[in-house]
């Protein structure tokens, strides 16, 4: 059930610590589960030419990229044993220090969770169509490009 | 024939627009549309700009009348 | 200096969902994080000949395996680029559901995060003096071992 | 010679108590103690049992006075 249907991705946004907490205490009910594994991805104060970041602005092709997470979450649950998953991305600003990616996964075991995680992280980076644009101190910007 | 092309991250911002209907000769590819947008907008590192045709990233092919072609920059999401 | 400071580990009995929140939210002020990862063990309903664990009994030779954790500590600071990295095991009784296990790694680089927090994990299961008391619905009891 | 040991897990429930002062032969190695204690409490499984004596997993030596010897049933942690 948790697998099949389709959940909305993006919020506006930072990603609350409360919005994790109320996560992981949802799971609390669901006794198979042995392990969850989350990676949270915060925006960086990075220096780039002498001008410091404060903020990113993400956009995305909002329909493509909720049907690349969807699919996403389809071979992730077909290639991992994971009890449940759950993603969320932001999209507008986002000021540094504060959470634009949650992924969490939850298994009988550790391995397969933890797995199933870095899954979903690397796919999302190499595969939603969200851009990035790098806010600067000054006001000035760059788009941001995934390694 | 028309087409709906979208634009995405730093080529909405060198379009200066989202999105516009374009008429393009019937039989015109995907790749042919990328060649005359990049030249008009000025796009630099057009090899680092992927098309998405009806969202799919498969862009050699011909395009048919009402298909939503989108032009994506890289991907900087998580 | 969040580096050198021997830190208690244990917390009597299940580990919040607020503790993980505030410990996220404690970050955010750390603009050279780029990823965090974390890793939850939850006590699971095992059935076992039939009969359903219903909460695990923790106890530890407490001295040495604060000691077992600094050390731990320090070779995975030698070992990762991480920013920062917190544990927390519970002891006494906690209910299946609940959680027992919290490791929380941050770095710039989402892989540095990731692989300090499998390195924590592993490095507890292995080498941490903990015992576990599954108690079984019907009061029983047997005691755990990790594989 | 006096030296302080103490049980957890299901070690502590077989021997009925946490911990207690043993006088041994000076001399004595940790091993022949673990070996005395497993016949005493009638332990299971001896291999998988560790000893740490002042916190030290090498158990390969001879006890001094006032050494602390802990038994440790297999880990549960995580």
């Amino acid at each position: 059930m948790d697998k099949k249907k389709p959940k909305k991705v993006f919020v506006q946004g930072a990603i609350p610590p409360e919005k994790i907490a109320n996560s992981i205490a949802n799971h609390q009910s669901k006794t198979n589960i042995g392990a969850h594994s989350i990676f949270l991805g915060q925006i960086r104060a990075d220096e780039i030419d002498g001008k410091t970041v404060s903020a990113i602005d993400y956009s995305a092709y909002e329909e493509m990229a909720e049907n690349v997470f969807h699919e996403i979450r389809e071979a992730a649950f077909a290639k991992f044993d994971i009890t449940c998953a759950h993603i969320y991305h932001s999209l507008g600003e986002v000021k540094t220090g504060e959470i634009c990616l949650f992924v969490f996964t939850s298994s009988a075991h550790r391995k397969i969770a933890i797995e199933a995680c870095n899954y979903f992280v690397e796919e999302i980076k190499a595969n939603v169509p969200i851009f990035g644009k790098e806010i600067f101190e000054d006001e000035t910007h760059q788009w941001k490009v995934n390694k | 024939m028309k087409v709906t092309v979208k634009y995405f991250g730093m080529i909405a911002e060198l379009a200066g627009k989202t999105e516009e209907l374009l008429e393009v000769p019937s039989g015109t590819s995907a790749i042919e549309l990328k060649d005359r947008q990049v030249r008009r907008y000025q796009i630099q590192d057009p090899e680092s700009v992927q098309l998405a045709v009806n969202q799919n990233l498969d862009n050699k092919v011909e395009l048919n009348e009402g298909d939503e072609v989108a032009f994506l920059p890289p991907f900087a999401g998580g």
